[in-house]
């Protein structure tokens, strides 16, 4: 190591952990020079997925991550649909919607209280021991332990009667679903239904009392620290509102304006990937703009796709509630302004509105008298080529396309996934995040180290899609090293 | 196999017990000669073959696998010479998406009267297999050689 | 979650997707069970995580680490080592630790081919076909990757393992089962079975527990789901669907089957079975209703992938372990 | 796997056969390889010996199973179908499971077929390693006691079935025959003289027929077949097809008043070989067992026009029955003996030869019609126009038999037959005889005597194949004759030789249903069709098929007396079972393991034995342990593993696929380097 650079280790414990790894390198002045975020692996599921049936995409796919399979599996049954250029029954749609919605209410409800939870209702200073959802269960009291785990639960047991296991989801086939719901299960749906709604208004209630309640919190959210000025994507549906199943991608300026909005099959036209030697997932960014490197603004290629992003994307809620939030959110954040929000934070917020859109969501589509319908499934006649399916995964956009022969049999697979979306953005916020905090020859504190796992955690980066670690799971160490490399001092930070 | 010897190949032959092993034995009453690469187990029925027989085999060092029963229609069992031929047919289907050649796997129907035809048919294949080249199916190391001082390494 | 001499537990994901740990949190209760019976020295997804203090403690000092995920690169293998050494019982949880799980059907290829399939996709804009390096020299100093491995292993293949828990992933109430198990045997009220056996799952194969009809099986034609409209009652063999149900440790209470779709296999094979492939080939040939080689192959036809149809979870774990290519030098 | 607590001691026995194998395998050093190399495996002892067959071979290993507490015994020697029990039953008298003992064949398989000293050594090794890794695998195991039923089915009527049933019959044991033809007797019936002794067929072999038609023990079926058979040794069930007779035999006196009013003649190419008639309603000759006519339906007129039936008109008895259907029996035997016979080779297939073509060309069976007292001719021999005494006569042998064209083997009674014919045609008729052969085979008793006789009595012999019979004369003398070009190799000329009668001297093959009827009896026949024996020296009679004997010409061709010895000694074999009452039958079967059968019933339809049933309550397979003949395909077939097979275990087979790859596991291509 012979670079006369002063190298900090932001190291999610490099070879024990391996969720990605920071690595901050300094000048002779002791200031930030650059920081390099490390994916380190890769499992080939675009090699090894082709040879295989165009059915099992939605099987196989799954076990990209076990965090949100149900995406894979919405987004792969999807692309299968269009392989087979078969028009699902209205049921089979509804019926995949509602599986999603209860899966984005699980999943959602989880990143709050788990990840992101912890933070503002302990408070970023707190003891790490008790930065965790135990801590907050001491603090606000055990019947939200109890209702989180409840919440999982009931978002679960509608992934489980329509998508067949609570993980993995097995049901979703070209041309619709291998099986319906019974008046029983859709009864139970539409209770589980109402609970979510108040679950939601409660959630977005803690927030509002907790967090924007606190000036501090208001201030870090507002802050600089956390903004970054990116194009923000989302799906929407045709009146331009905000739908994770089924729609159009829908892209924002920076500056609010829309600079498009593509159907699944025209995804190449729009987003580019590219790849570095040092790291093993790709770097997506938007075709039209460019790479520009990790730079924030119009110029610059690098996007979000995150709840925030969805957004900023849309105009607004399909959901009266969840509406009415949505409007909330703007009027409090960009009072008077174009509707886009760049701080990162407030990803959190968005989030519980998208929990309650999931919820009045749920429902809706339980009550629709189609649910129960035994016309679930249509077989496919044409004959299959290729095709494209997209849906808003909670972490971001995903996009799986197929290419296949005549039999059906995979040739050629494409995938974009959640998180990747947003691998350039989290870059970029923890260069930013180390610049702020790090001076000449500062001394690195604790505190910086949260500040810098918050502006990730706001992410929820899974990479489970990518590397394999669950939401915002993403303890760091720092080790800062002289310029012999010996270390000086080691501060441990753990969420 | 040193490189300065020709490459001689090791087939493993499953038989049936009441006619390709009794083939075999008749071609050693008739002594007719055949190669040496073969080594034939023997199975009451080519019916009893378990395709995990054929794959221990290949993985465990054979470089070809032979499957011998009674002919269509003469089956001691009646007709489990004909479970085989399925077995066989799926078996090599599969093997060849994993990238061994199909002749490395060959069934051969041999009468309990044909010690001749089932000795010549073990010249040919050996001939064969021979121009195939060894099979040399890769290994697992038992455990890994990393030690766990390699966690020293790397930052 | 503090000491006081309780035993050690540990849990840590390698190649996988998460979803293991997923199914731990989906037992709810049996978290605050673990929470009660051990001290958790180490569990990523659940609390803080100090790989110092795993490496400091002093070897055998964890009674139990649940091991999910396969050994995909070198990082991998490096942490099953560490954990073999710091772990009493070191458990392989899920398929990926037992079988490679479908990360293992990369072992169908050869690495470069991953490589060049993954950064020269469509999207990609890679005109100097740049490929990962496991060690890169940037301006301000030198980077490293963990060492990609030419074909997935599983932990046994790393690692001596103790006990497996099947699964993709395990379900909750067989996790909850087993936690209760070495709970008993923490207390005294029960015996660790002999190692190397197979926990939290039955002993037969998904069928016993399917509640389909079945009859004589005898199958003229293959399938594909999409091409049907499913009998919710008949077994899904008999309607021409391969499902692997025959061959496939019971244990998950046949969720697939029941759901209208088959069984992909994701309990792997049964008590005593070598090789799950094989098993399935020769008992779905068996029942192929016909003699003659052209009617055969023409129903053989119906299975266009048998590799990954008989492979799908167990490639790794499977006698052959990867086709030809995945092992030779450059690709074979 | 061998229970873990067990101590696996394995002895280990390499045979030398004498030179057979020492001859070719260097076997001192295969024994000390497997003594060094195999140690870890088990192996405590390992020796070579010139004879491990020799009872001091097997005292060896008895004596080391005492000595060096074995529990496992491994010999090298020649196939198991020849010695595996010999070496089982050395193993029984040390008070070892005779299961624990495995025999590897490194006779057949490796020294008579290898000449490579080297390779054939090192593969030796192999074969042993298998069988080392095989045996550990093996458990103890008690052969399986079936109960044998006293009654035997023979089917075939002919020479060789009539001695094997009478044997039983006569023993006291039921016998059910069945013949396809409307009497028993078969070929030997038709036959005039028999060589050597020339004593009348009929006369020696009428009383037989009586007997069997008259024998309290024995059930006679004739114009009757086999359709079907089901079980196992000591429990077939047999379904017989009675066809119709159309006469009512309970009522039926055989007073042949029938067969003299029957309006409609045929010719009978059966038992007149072409040369007589018979009516539409016939008992095939007078002395026929059971004297019950048939009735020829093809050929009968009321069957065919509706109108007749003069028979039902005279018959004294009214036991013609034209309402008769064909009835289907079914029986329990413990033992079948098959003496299905042969057919004639049909001298048409040698177009050279003329027959069918050149009247005067006759076939061996038409010359026994021919000069049959009973006979068309009463005896006379004479020319197709049936008045016309031959004055010279040529007898071709070897008519189809050795002859790549039609059948390799040789047909064994041609030649005796043919010199039978050269002495008749003499006797009978002072003509010239020519007998042209390739090879004077006149083995076994009293045979070669004949020859030496039939020499004295001025017949010519012609030592060549015929090339061909033409009637086309081409010098004086050979107008209106038959000549016949041959090469005389003893004087190494062609020459021609016209004469006024020829008589081709055919062979014999297997019937031409064998195949169906081997299938049906679940038997193999050998690529000429012959059925195969269990061993062609030491088990002729017996057959792979536990409990099914052959007899006579079924096995290959044979005479007479070696008809008759076979048929003897099949019937022996089946008294001998019949008075143990009961079988012990290797324990080669297939048992399912419940807890593990999931009940997928993949199995079911795999067994062409219906040994499995399916419990729909338990929803679990089991298999019926009487029923199961040991394929092991279902064992093959459980997706579950829930199936094992005794002797041949996944365990056991899948140890000796790593035994016989001990010797050259590829080198371990480490995946590091592949990086």
């Amino acid at each position: 190591m012979d670079a006369p650079l002063k190298r900090i280790t932001i190291d999610p414990i490099t070879r024990l952990e391996g969720h990605g790894k920071i690595e901050i390198f300094l000048n002779e002045e002791g200031d930030v020079a650059n920081t390099y975020f490390q994916i380190p692996e890769l499992r080939g599921f675009e090699q090894f997925c082709v040879g295989r049936p165009v059915e099992e995409m939605a099987i196989l796919t799954n076990r990209i991550c076990g965090v949100c399979p149900e995406a894979h599996h919405m987004a792969a049954a999807k692309a299968a649909d269009a392989v087979y250029k078969v028009e699902i029954p209205p049921t089979a749609k509804k019926l995949r919607e509602l599986l999603y919605s209860g899966f984005y209410f699980t999943d959602h409800t989880t990143h709050f209280y788990a990840l992101a939870g912890p933070d503002f209702v302990m408070g970023p200073n707190a003891p790490v021991s008790e930065r965790n959802i135990l801590g907050v269960i001491h603090k606000v009291g055990l019947e939200i332990g109890g209702k989180v785990i409840q919440a999982r639960k009931n978002g679960h047991a509608i992934v489980e009667m329509i998508g067949g296991r609570k993980i993995h989801p097995c049901t979703s086939i070209p041309g619709g679903l291998t099986k319906g719901i019974t008046e029983e299960q859709r009864q139970e749906i539409e209770k589980i239904g109402y609970w979510a709604v108040d679950f939601a208004l409660f959630s977005l209630q803690l927030f509002n009392d907790i967090v924007l309640g606190n000036k501090e919190y208001v201030d870090l959210i507002l802050g600089n620290t956390y903004l970054h000025e990116t194009y923000s994507m989302g799906m929407v549906d045709e009146n331009d509102k905000v739908n994770f199943y089924d729609g159009k991608i829908s892209i924002v300026a920076p500056d609010g304006e829309r600079i498009g909005k593509y159907a699944p099959a025209e995804y190449q036209e729009w987003i580019a990937e590219r790849v570095e030697p040092w790291t093993y997932l790709k770097f997506p960014y938007l075709k039209k703009v460019g790479w520009k490197g990790f730079v924030d603004g119009k110029d610059s290629g690098v996007y979000m796709a995150t709840p925030l992003s969805r957004l900023n994307a849309s105009n607004g809620m399909t959901t009266p509630r969840a509406q009415a939030e949505y409007e909330k959110f703007y009027a409090t954040l960009v009072p008077g302004k174009p509707q886009v929000v760049h701080h990162r934070l407030a990803i959190h917020w968005a989030r519980l509105i998208e929990l309650l859109y999931a919820a009045e969501r749920i429902v809706e589509l339980a009550t629709d008298p189609e649910i129960t319908s035994p016309d679930f499934h249509r077989i496919p006649t044409a004959t299959p080529t290729e095709g494209v399916g997209i849906v808003e995964a909670p972490r971001g956009t995903l996009t799986h396309h197929y290419w296949t022969d005549e039999r059906g049999i995979v040739t050629k697979v494409n995938l974009i996934v959640g998180t990747t979306n947003n691998y350039a953005p989290i870059s970029m916020s923890i260069k930013k995040a180390a610049e702020t905090l790090i001076h000449r020859g500062t001394i690195v504190t604790e505190g910086m180290l949260n500040m810098v796992e918050m502006a990730f955690r706001a992410y929820d980066p899974c990479f489970g899609c990518a590397t394999h670690s669950l939401p915002g799971q993403m303890p760091l160490e720092v080790i800062i090293r002289d310029a012999e490399g010996r270390p000086l001092k080691t501060l441990s930070q753990f969420c | 196999m040193p490189d300065n010897q020709p490459f001689e190949p090791v087939i493993i032959g499953f038989t049936c017990n009441w006619c390709s092993y009794r083939a075999a034995d008749l071609a050693g009453t008739a002594r007719v000669k055949y190669a040496p690469n073969i080594r034939l187990v023997r199975l009451m029925c080519s019916g009893r073959l378990d395709p995990t027989f054929v794959i221990k085999a290949l993985a465990s060092g054979a470089d070809a696998v032979l499957i011998s029963g009674c002919h269509p229609g003469e089956c001691h069992y009646i007709e489990q010479n004909y479970k085989a031929l399925r077995r066989f047919m799926l078996l090599r289907r599969t093997l060849v998406q994993m990238g061994i050649e199909p002749q490395r796997v060959q069934l051969v129907w041999a009468s309990a009267a044909e010690g001749v035809k089932l000795a010549q048919e073990i010249n040919r294949m050996v001939e064969e297999i021979r121009a195939l080249g060894p099979l040399n199916w890769g290994q697992i190391p038992e455990k890994s050689p990393i030690q766990d001082t390699a966690l020293e390494v790397a930052v | 979650m503090s000491g006081n001499g309780k035993p050690k537990f540990a849990m840590y994901w390698a190649a996988s997707c998460g979803g293991c740990e997923i199914a731990v949190l989906n037992t709810g209760e049996k978290i605050l069970d673990i929470d009660a019976n051990f001290e958790v020295v180490f569990w990523p997804v659940a609390m803080d995580a100090k790989y110092k203090d795993v490496e400091a403690m002093p070897d055998g000092s964890i009674f139990l680490t649940l091991f999910n995920g396969g050994i995909r690169n070198s990082e991998n293998e490096e942490i099953a080592h560490l954990l073999r050494k710091k772990s009493k019982i070191l458990v392989a949880f899920g398929s990926c630790a037992n079988e490679g799980c479908i990360p293992g059907l990369a072992n169908l290829s050869s690495q470069e081919e991953i490589f060049e399939t993954a950064y020269n996709t469509i999207t990609s804009e890679n005109p100097q076909h740049i490929w990962p390096q496991y060690s890169t020299r940037v301006p301000e100093g030198e980077l490293h990757i963990p060492e990609f491995y030419p074909i997935l292993k599983t932990l046994e293949q790393v690692v001596d393992v103790d006990y497996f828990i099947p699964g993709c992933p395990p379900e909750s109430h067989q996790i909850a089962a087993v936690i209760d198990l070495v709970i008993q045997v923490l207390n005294g009220k029960a015996e660790l079975p002999p190692k190397g056996t197979m926990i939290g799952a039955a002993g037969s194969t998904v069928c016993d527990e399917c509640p389909r009809t079945r009859n004589v099986k005898l199958i003229k034609e293959f399938k594909r789901i999409q091409h049907i409209q499913v009998d919710p009652t008949l077994c899904l063999l008999e309607q021409g669907v391969l499902c692997n149900g025959p061959a496939t440790r019971s244990g998950c209470t046949a969720l697939c089957p029941m759901a209208g779709s088959p069984c992909v296999g994701c309990y792997g094979p049964a008590e005593g079975v070598i090789d799950y492939g094989a098993r399935l080939m020769t008992a779905i040939a068996s029942v192929i209703d016909s003699n003659d080689p052209v009617e055969i192959d023409r129903i053989l036809d119906g299975i266009p992938d048998p590799a990954g149809q008989f492979y799908r979870f167990n490639l790794a774990s499977s006698l052959l372990h990867s086709s030809k290519k995945a092992w030779k030098r450059n690709g074979g | 796997m061998a229970k873990q607590n067990e101590e696996i001691r394995i002895g280990v026995y390499v045979c030398h056969c004498g030179s057979n194998i020492a001859g070719t395998v260097d076997v001192d050093n295969v024994a000390k390889w497997a003594a060094e190399n195999l140690k870890d495996r088990g192996v405590v002892i390992s020796r070579d010996y010139k004879f491990m067959c020799s009872s001091l071979g097997q005292e060896l290993i008895e004596k080391d199973i005492h000595d060096y507490r074995l529990n496992r015994v491994v010999v090298a020697a020649c196939s198991p179908h020849l010695h595996e029990n010999t070496f089982r039953k050395a193993c029984a008298n040390a008070g070892l499971n005779p299961y624990l003992c495995e025999l590897v064949s490194i006779r057949e398989q490796v020294s008579w077929v290898h000449t490579d000293k080297v390779a054939a050594t090192e593969k030796s090794k192999a074969v042993l390693a298998g069988g080392v890794e095989r045996v550990i695998h093996h458990e103890s195991l008690e052969p399986l006691h079936v109960p044998i039923h006293p009654a035997t089915l023979v089917v075939g009527g002919g020479i060789a079935g009539i001695q094997a049933a009478l044997e039983i019959a006569d023993a006291g044991f039921p016998v059910y025959m069945v013949e396809r033809e409307p009497s028993i007797g078969g070929h030997m019936a038709q036959f005039d003289k028999t060589f050597p002794t020339l004593d009348c067929s009929a006369c020696i072999l009428t009383p037989r027929m009586v007997s069997v038609g008259t024998h309290p023990h024995v059930t006679l079926y004739t114009w009757s077949e086999v359709v079907r058979v089901e079980g196992y040794v000591g429990n077939f069930t047999v379904t017989i097809k009675k066809k119709a007779r159309y006469v009512n035999e309970a009522l039926c006196t055989g007073c042949g008043i029938c067969q003299e009013k029957c309006p409609k003649k045929i010719i009978d190419d059966v038992y007149e070989a072409g040369l007589g008639f018979r009516k539409a309603v016939y008992t095939p000759f007078p002395q026929a067992v059971p004297k019950f006519p048939v009735i020829d339906k093809p050929n009968c007129t009321y069957f065919q026009k509706g109108t007749c039936r003069a028979c039902e008109k005279f018959c004294p008895t009214n036991a013609i029955d034209f309402n008769q259907e064909d009835e289907f029996i079914t029986v329990q035997v413990g033992n079948i003996i098959l003496a299905t016979g042969y057919d004639l080779f049909d001298p048409r297939r040698v177009e050279s030869y003329g027959y069918g073509r050149l009247a005067n060309v006759f076939t061996s069976l038409e010359f026994e019609r021919l000069s049959n007292a009973a006979g068309p001719t009463n005896g006379n021999i004479v020319l197709r126009d049936g008045k016309t005494t031959p004055t010279s006569v040529g007898i071709i042998h070897c008519v189809g038999s050795r002859d790549r064209n039609y059948n390799n083997y040789c047909s064994v009674i041609c030649c005796m037959q043919g010199l039978k014919f050269a002495h008749l045609v003499k006797e009978r008729t002072g003509a010239t005889v020519y007998n042209f052969y390739i090879d004077m085979r006149t083995a076994y008793k009293a045979y070669d005597e004949f020859y030496q006789r039939v020499l004295e009595e001025g017949t010519l012999f012609v030592r060549g194949r015929v090339a061909e019979v033409t009637d086309a004369g081409r010098q004086v003398g050979e107008e209106g004759k038959l000549i016949i070009q041959v090469e005389d190799t003893l004087v190494g000329k062609q020459r021609r030789i016209p004469v006024d009668m020829v008589i081709l001297s055919a062979g014999l093959q297997p019937r031409n249903d064998a195949k169906e009827v081997a299938k049906l009896f679940g038997l193999s026949c050998s690529a000429d069709g012959w059925f195969i024996e269990k061993h062609p020296k030491l088990d002729p009679v017996a057959t792979m098929t536990e409990g099914i004997f052959i007899a006579g010409c079924v096995q290959g061709p044979k005479d007479i007396p070696s008809s008759v010895s076979q048929g003897a000694a099949a019937s022996a074999r089946v008294l001998g079972r019949i008075q143990q009452g009961e079988i012990a039958l290797e324990p080669v079967r297939a048992t399912i393991h419940e807890d593990q059968c999931s009940g997928c019933r993949i199995c079911n339809g795999l067994c062409p034995f219906n040994a499995i049933l399916y419990h729909e309550d338990r929803m679990v397979s089991e298999i019926n342990p009487a029923l199961c003949q040991g394929c092991g395909t279902c064992v093959g077939a459980c997706p579950a593993g829930a199936i094992t097979g005794t002797v041949f275990s996944d365990d056991q087979i899948l140890g000796q696929i790593e035994g016989l790859l001990m010797l050259n596991v590829p080198e371990i291509a480490t995946l590091k380097e592949t990086q």
